[in-house]
């Protein structure tokens, strides 16, 4: 198997998840596209990691780190998920283009 | 490198002691705002302190090495180290960060920008001070960045909370401007690491390298993405038009320290990275950097003329006054640079009174519109003889800061480093000249518009109209005073900066560019 | 007593060379003269309401000790001077270092400067004096003598640079102290408005003075020096490039133009009558204005290697000066404001001055710039004593006859006239004559030698004395003789006081300054009587240039000194006394008969030939209206700068740079939508979508990055990440 | 029984040769290909929960695809996790935000476009950059990582992380409950 392979899903499916954060309406729908981006990441990581795996040599940082994002994204969906319930409560919609509380 | 091995700790607690501040400041309940504002202004004293211990212990006889270096591994991976240290370039403009920002806390002491919450303001400027500190005394590109980043959020919240009406479009407008800028910087900063051999981001070592094994053309490109990072922040002439926006909207603390300090970093990039690093680069960009300049001193000033608004007027008049900057650093002579880091000191004393005068004319007028006001001189005469006297230190009067900043810039351009063209600078110093006498008109029209004459009838019984009270006398003293030390005595700063700048070009001139032969480029003439 | 004990010290003088560090305490120690009236500023700044007499006596107190320094100093040269020559005195520090070169601060005493301290000191505490009655009632007395007092330290701090860069300095500090004192009336748009104009102008000739400093820096010598003696000396040994010196001379020109009023740049000097008059006759008599003429003395190597001063018959400093007098001269003519007649006169004063030097005649030149100090502070604040007493400035409105009620005055102002008139034996004459002669233009019986043969110099300078004698005969009548027209309904003055019966002569704070002034405007000129002539002892004549002109020392370039002449001086004094009885005659005699016979108030008489002659009515239109060049200066100049061209500047700042980022922004933001549509085949329908959300975006700038919507700012954040990482990949590429 | 050598036996079952890289190569081909329909489905699909449930086949490719690369402990995380948990909270979501089940979602044309754009943008940069760095680099795998070789680099090497990552989820649990919680 070639690297660039895992390399090359793992950006499409990057762009794809940068795709759904743009163009979603919904902010759940949006929180997914943020787990496919994270799990591009991940398959990037993990090559890597099985990249610098040989006889030798056993470095697995790229296994911990993704480890560490899984965890990372299991608490990004706890937060993110009590956000939009919150603006749904209080505004009784989780449509994105209608928050812009920003807005100058 | 290792100069000094005691004393490490210093520059350390330098920068992180404001932040320690606003760490203790998010422990204390937010409606406490006396008690925000006493550790605050404590902080910043401390740092003023340590700044001050800095200054005397600071061994002036080798001003031209860094000092208090300490060079510490940091992010293996990609070698960037927590390299810090500290030379002359650096030091007049530490003393001034530490030196601006008690006076920011002594003014907010009752001046408290809508729509409060003085917890939020005080710690994003100490954040600010923390940020601004560590981008002087950074020696690692990586550490550079970093800090260069942190100083752009706090600037962002203030003026998007703390701003004026226009202050969303205004905030956002810097935000991206900023950071379209040194996101190209970061991209030069990772060319340097991959292009040289070297594969590091220490600044000391990629000074010696200075470019070499570079391609000529990939160095001017690298050198573009600097000169875009750090010529947004200066700002020259066409990435300026994010600064008077973000002037007039920001609160005046925020303008005070934005001019005082945060243009700077812009300035002080180029004679510390990019010149240094890339010199034949540099070379090649210089007669277009000196172009912006004299035209950005010119357009400056004709944008000034233009101005309805004083606070607006006064954001122009900076960049007009980084124009002299700026010329001072294309020259590539240790007179220009040396101009250059006078004027950046000159002109953050000068625009941040300027700015503070703004805050408390608008505090009193609930205006800045130049027509309707007048007579300032009359109803606060305190008040109005300092506007004069700050406009007389801004228009370059010697004897006062500003002319040191402009004058040898000026000066530095009759005779550029060797393989700059004469004529060309030439004709750029001529322009500059003439800026001098547009940078009068401007500021004595504003004087005589706002100060003189008889006051308008709306202000004539208005009780609000005071002279300048306690907490402004305190703020500003320090800020005259300097104004006026540096004035008649140019060269305590001189001193410091002209060593380490000397060294700094000497590394170019061994490093095979053709910088300024001082000797031989004695004679000039016709 | 310490200082006579100094003065009896005799001076060591290293041989060979022309300047030293040790000398006399009282040269070495001459810094002090300009520190008192510093500090002087900052005490009365600081405490100056506080005090008994509101600051004037710490004033005064600090401008006496000035004096008495500058006398001892005075002496001490003369002392210096027979002991070993012409032997300057610099005492020199560092100032500041850049660039590995030492920019210095220090003093340079030689007879010239020695004679600039005694001069501005001394009419400085003559004004300070005079003051303290003059304003004894304005609400910024305090003010007014804080800044008089900085105004006299900073001309004393010019005079004594012993650099370029520190003359600089001193140079511009003069120039904002006028500014602050002209506009002392601020609440007054015309008095602010010619406070302005005077920073102005100045700042114009600044930049002239600025680039000719910075050439002379990098040309001098071994290069790299501010030091006025090193480069004089580098130019006099001939180690300088011509071409660097045109350069610089011309630039120092330009600013001399605008400092010291000369034509085309001379307009902010009339104005400048805005300010109070005792700061007027400060201005106008021995310092502001004779900076210029200074500057060139102490420099002179470079204008005289520069302009190519000797040998020739032309050059363009002379040319100006003589411009300037004839035209200033011709100006005096038709004011009707007394200060302005004397403003007018001080240009052509400075004419002579600066036609003198160009003409090579050094000495004549600062000897004129010594006597006219004394003559025109005491017209000056004569004007001042009548204008006290009237509370107007207008001679043909509210003047007349003033010798009745103003004798004593009128005894001063008279003798005022006469010196600046140049009439024997009054110190104008003897200078003037010198320049006559100066110019080495005169060959009737014999020719007087000088540095060339300027006659059309020589001509204009005779023009210029009979114009002088004959505006100063018309200042006099219209203020001193005729009836008193004044007493009639009163505007406020300059004080906001009404008028209330007769005017009544001044007080002693006033008329004693004068009695001083006039008094040495009658023996200034015995100073440096001319030799030759057997009248005296030879040891009487030509002290002056003796002592201050510094020939044979280094610095000073090798010029010829004309012979004087027993037939220039008669022709002179007649031309000056004719131009006197003409003028005498017109309005002594004509004018007065008219007056008594129409019983018409003089405002409607004609000055001259005007009415009747359409040539020479608009003649006189054009000098009453200043050739026009003030309507150039403002109405063109001014107007376009701070009109079309900054509001067009400004206008390509909001509608072209500001508009390229926002609109770059809004195609970022928009590309996606366009590419969209143009894809979806509805390429009508997004056209005139985008042109719609085009012209809505001219109202609202950065409308649409700034909607305020989280996705959209993403979008452009992974838009700018990726343009980022594509720019490093063709780095990389590279 | 590692999952790798189950995979070496089918593959064995398949190809008479047994060759496990031939069989590694066919097996991301079809896993990849299945991912990234249904990612695209993820964020084209217009019902909040088709959305979800093309979720898990992403993420349970994800994992298949850590086994192809020997991370057999990141692959059973992920499902653990990500299928078991986080899939779990999305359907929790839409139904407490009752975007009703099948609700079509309306979105802008303008929005589509633009983000597409930088989609495309993205992935070409990317693409080059990816086939110019890492061309000749090929993955030999014949075993798995085990297990205890991840543990020991966790606890030791990134002991100070691993405890960060404690810490977050907790703030992140107690953040959410204050944010989410009704009063």
């Amino acid at each position: 198997m070639l690297l660039n392979q895992f390399l090359l899903l793992s950006a499409v499916l990057f762009c794809i998840g940068v795709y759904g954060v743009l163009a979603r309406k919904n902010g759940v729908l949006v929180l997914m596209s943020i787990e496919l981006i994270l799990n591009a990441v991940n398959i990037n990581l993990v090559a890597f990691a099985a990249l610098n795996t040989d006889a030798l040599n056993t470095d697995v940082s790229g296994d911990v780190f993704a480890l560490f994002t899984i965890a990372v994204a299991a608490a990004e969906v706890g937060i993110g998920l009590a956000i939009v319930l919150l603006i749904y409560r209080n505004r009784r919609s989780i449509d994105l283009s209608e928050i812009d509380l920003m807005k100058g | 490198m290792d100069t000094i091995a005691d004393n490490n700790w210093l520059l350390t607690v330098l920068v992180f002691a404001p932040l320690a501040g606003a760490l203790v400041m998010a422990l204390i309940p937010q409606h406490d705002e006396q008690s925000h504002k006493q550790v605050a202004l404590l902080t910043s004293l401390v740092t003023l302190g340590l700044a001050a211990f800095l200054l005397i212990d600071f061994d002036y006889g080798s001003a031209g090495s860094l000092q208090y270096f300490v060079d510490t591994e940091w992010i293996e991976v990609i070698g960037a180290g927590y390299t810090i240290g500290v030379d002359g370039m650096s030091l007049p403009l530490i003393a001034l960060t530490a030196l601006i920002m008690p006076l920011v806390f002594v003014y907010s002491w009752n001046h408290i920008p809508e729509p409060g919450n003085a917890k939020a303001f005080l710690i994003l400027s100490l954040i600010l001070e923390t940020g601004m500190i560590g981008t002087f005394v950074a020696q690692d590109l990586v550490l550079f960045f970093v800090f260069f980043e942190v100083v752009l959020l706090p600037m962002f919240f203030m003026i998007a909370v703390w701003g004026g009406e226009n202050r969303r479009y205004a905030s956002l407008k810097f935000f991206l401007f900023t950071l379209f800028g040194s996101a190209l910087m970061l991209l030069s900063f990772l060319a340097l690491f991959f292009l040289t051999e070297a594969e590091t981001f220490n600044m000391l070592e990629l000074t010696e390298i200075a470019g070499a094994g570079i391609p000529r053309g990939t160095q001017l490109l690298v050198f573009g993405g600097m000169f875009l990072g750090f010529g947004v922040k200066v700002p020259m002439f066409p990435f300026h038009t994010w600064l008077p926006d973000a002037h007039t909207e920001a609160p005046t603390q925020g303008s005070v320290i934005l001019a005082a300090v945060l243009l700077k970093l812009g300035t002080y990039g180029f004679i510390r990275i990019a010149i240094p690093m890339l010199p034949e680069a540099a070379e090649a960009w210089a007669p277009w950097i000196g172009l912006l300049a004299v035209i950005g001193i010119i357009y400056g000033a004709l944008g000034c003329l233009a101005q309805t608004d004083m606070k607006r007027l006064i954001a122009f008049s900076s960049v007009a006054h980084m124009g002299f900057v700026m010329l001072g650093i294309a020259t590539l002579t240790d007179f220009g640079i040396n101009a250059a880091i006078f004027g950046m000191v000159a002109h953050g004393l000068i625009t941040g009174m300027l700015f503070f005068i703004a805050g408390s004319v608008k505090e009193r007028y609930h205006t800045l519109e130049i027509k309707r006001l007048g007579g300032m001189l009359a109803q606060a005469p305190r008040l109005g003889w300092i506007l004069g006297f700050v406009s007389m230190a801004s228009l370059g009067l010697p004897g006062l800061a500003g002319f040191w900043g402009e004058f040898p810039a000026i000066l530095a351009a009759y005779n550029p480093a060797g393989g700059l063209s004469e004529e060309v600078f030439r004709a750029y110093m001529v322009v500059a000249a003439i800026g001098t006498v547009l940078a009068a008109g401007y500021l004595l029209w504003l004087l005589q518009r706002t100060a003189m004459g008889e006051p308008p009838a709306e202000f004539a019984d208005d009780p609000n109209i005071v002279d300048v009270s306690t907490t402004e006398w305190i703020a500003w003293a320090p800020l005259l005073l300097g104004i006026v030390l540096f004035g008649v005595a140019p060269g305590l700063i001189f001193e410091v900066t002209d060593p380490a700048v000397g060294e700094s070009l000497h590394k170019c001139l061994e490093a095979g560019c053709q910088a300024a032969d001082l000797a031989a480029s004695s004679v000039g003439g016709g | 007593m310490s200082f006579l004990v100094a003065l009896a010290e005799s001076d060591s003088v290293p041989t060979g060379s022309t300047v030293t560090d040790s000398a006399n305490w009282f040269l070495e120690y001459a810094w002090l003269v300009p520190l008192l009236p510093a500090l002087s500023f900052v005490g009365i700044l600081f405490f100056g309401k506080r005090m008994r007499y509101k600051g004037a006596e710490l004033g005064i107190a600090a401008v006496a000790l000035s004096f008495l320094l500058a006398v001892c100093a005075g002496f001490a040269w003369l002392a210096h001077h027979d002991d070993g020559g012409y032997v300057a005195v610099q005492k020199s520090t560092q100032w500041l270092q850049s660039g590995s070169v030492e920019f210095g601060a220090g003093i340079l005493v030689d007879g010239l400067s020695v004679m600039m301290l005694l001069v501005v000191t001394i009419v400085s505490l003559l004004v300070h004096v005079y003051s303290t009655d003059y304003v004894g009632d304005d609400k910024r007395y305090t003010h007014f003598f804080a800044f008089l007092s900085l105004f006299t330290a900073a001309m004393l701090f010019f005079v004594l640079s012993d650099n370029i860069l520190q003359m600089l300095v001193g140079w511009e500090l003069v120039g904002v102290c006028s500014f602050v004192l002209i506009g002392h009336w601020w609440e007054e748009k015309p008095n602010s408005d010619a406070a302005l104009k005077a920073f102005l102008t100045n700042r114009v000739g600044d930049v002239g003075l600025i680039i000719g400093t910075i050439a002379l820096f990098f040309a001098a010598g071994g290069g790299r020096t501010f030091d006025t003696v090193k480069i004089n000396e580098a130019i006099v040994g001939g180690d300088v490039s011509q071409a660097a010196l045109v350069v610089a001379s011309v630039c120092l020109m330009a600013a001399v133009m605008s400092k010291s009023g000369q034509f085309i740049l001379h307009t902010w000097l009339p104005d400048a009558m805005a300010g109070p008059t005792p700061v007027s006759a400060l201005i106008h008599a021995a310092t502001m204005v004779v900076a210029g003429v200074f500057m060139i003395a102490r420099l002179y190597p470079v204008f005289f290697e520069g302009m190519q001063i000797g040998g020739s018959s032309i050059n363009l400093m002379a040319t100006i000066g003589a411009i300037t007098l004839v035209f200033g001269g011709l100006l005096a003519f038709v004011q009707d404001d007394i200060k302005k007649v004397l403003a007018y006169s001080t240009v052509s004063q400075l004419g002579y001055m600066v036609m003198a030097l160009g003409v090579g005649a050094w000495t004549a030149a600062v000897f004129h710039l010594f006597t006219h100090a004394f003559f025109k502070a005491n017209l000056f604040l004569g004007s001042g004593s009548v204008a006290h007493a009237v509370h107007s400035f207008d001679m043909k409105k509210d003047m007349g006859g003033m010798r009745k009620f103003m004798p004593k005055t009128y005894v001063t102002f008279i003798i005022g006239s006469l010196a600046l008139a140049g009439l024997f034996p009054l110190a104008g004459f003897w200078s003037k004559d010198e320049i006559l002669v100066g110019t080495g233009g005169w060959g009737l019986f014999g020719d007087t030698g000088g540095n060339g043969a300027y006659t059309f110099h020589l001509l204009m300078g005779m023009f210029g004395a009979a114009l002088t004698a004959a505006y100063m005969t018309r200042c006099v009548y219209l203020t001193f003789h005729g009836e008193y027209r004044g007493g009639h309904d009163h505007a406020h003055d300059e004080h906001g006081h009404e008028a209330h019966g007769d005017p009544h002569e001044s007080g002693p704070r006033i008329l004693v300054p004068l009695y001083i002034l006039s008094g040495l405007a009658i023996v200034a000129g015995f100073a440096n009587l001319p030799g030759g002539f057997q009248l005296v002892p030879d040891s009487w004549t030509e002290r002056f240039g003796h002592y201050v002109e510094p020939v044979g020392s280094s610095y000073f370039p090798k010029i010829a000194h004309a012979t004087p002449s027993w037939s220039l001086a008669v022709v002179a004094s007649v031309v000056a006394l004719g131009g006197a009885v003409v003028a005498a005659y017109y309005y002594f005699v004509k004018v007065d008969r008219l007056s008594k016979e129409t019983e018409a108030s003089l405002t409607g008489l004609p000055d001259g030939l005007s009415k009747s002659n359409r040539l020479a009515g608009a003649g006189h239109r054009v000098l009453v209206n200043k050739y026009y060049l003030d309507h150039f200066y403002e109405r063109v100049i001014v107007a376009f700068t701070k009109g079309p061209l900054a509001r067009a500047a400004y206008w390509v700042n909001q509608n072209v740079i500001d508009r390229t980022v926002d609109k770059a922004g809004e195609t970022a933001v928009l590309a996606g939508r366009h590419v969209y549509d143009i894809v979806d085949q509805s390429v009508i329908d997004g056209f005139v979508d985008g042109s719609g959300r085009v012209s809505d975006a001219t109202g609202e700038e950065l409308r649409h990055i700034n909607s305020g919507k989280v996705q959209n700012y993403a979008a452009i954040l992974f838009a700018m990440a990726a343009v980022l990482a594509g720019a490093f990949l063709i780095i990389f590429a590279l | 029984m590692s999952l790798l050598a189950a995979l070496a036996a089918l593959s064995a079952a398949l190809s008479p040769d047994g060759d496990l890289y031939v069989a590694q190569n066919v097996f991301f081909a079809v896993i990849a290909v299945t991912m990234i329909f249904s990612a695209l489905r993820v964020v084209t699909t217009s019902n909040v929960v088709h959305a979800a449930l093309w979720l898990v086949v992403v993420l349970a490719g994800a994992a298949a695809q850590f086994i192809l690369l020997g991370s057999e402990f990141v692959a059973v995380t992920q499902v653990l996790v990500y299928i078991g948990a986080v899939v779990v909270l999305f359907l929790f979501g839409v139904m407490l935000t009752r975007a009703s089940l099948g609700d079509d979602e309306s979105v802008g044309e303008e929005k589509r476009g633009m983000a597409a754009v930088v989609g495309v943008l993205l992935f070409s940069v990317m693409a080059i950059a990816l086939i110019d760095s890492f061309e000749a680099d090929r993955l030999v795998i014949d075993e798995p990582r085990s297990v205890s070789t991840v543990s020991d680099a966790i606890f030791s090497q990134y002991i100070v992380a691993f405890e960060a990552v404690s810490v977050l989820l907790l703030a992140a649990l107690i953040g959410a409950i204050v944010v989410a919680r009704k009063d």
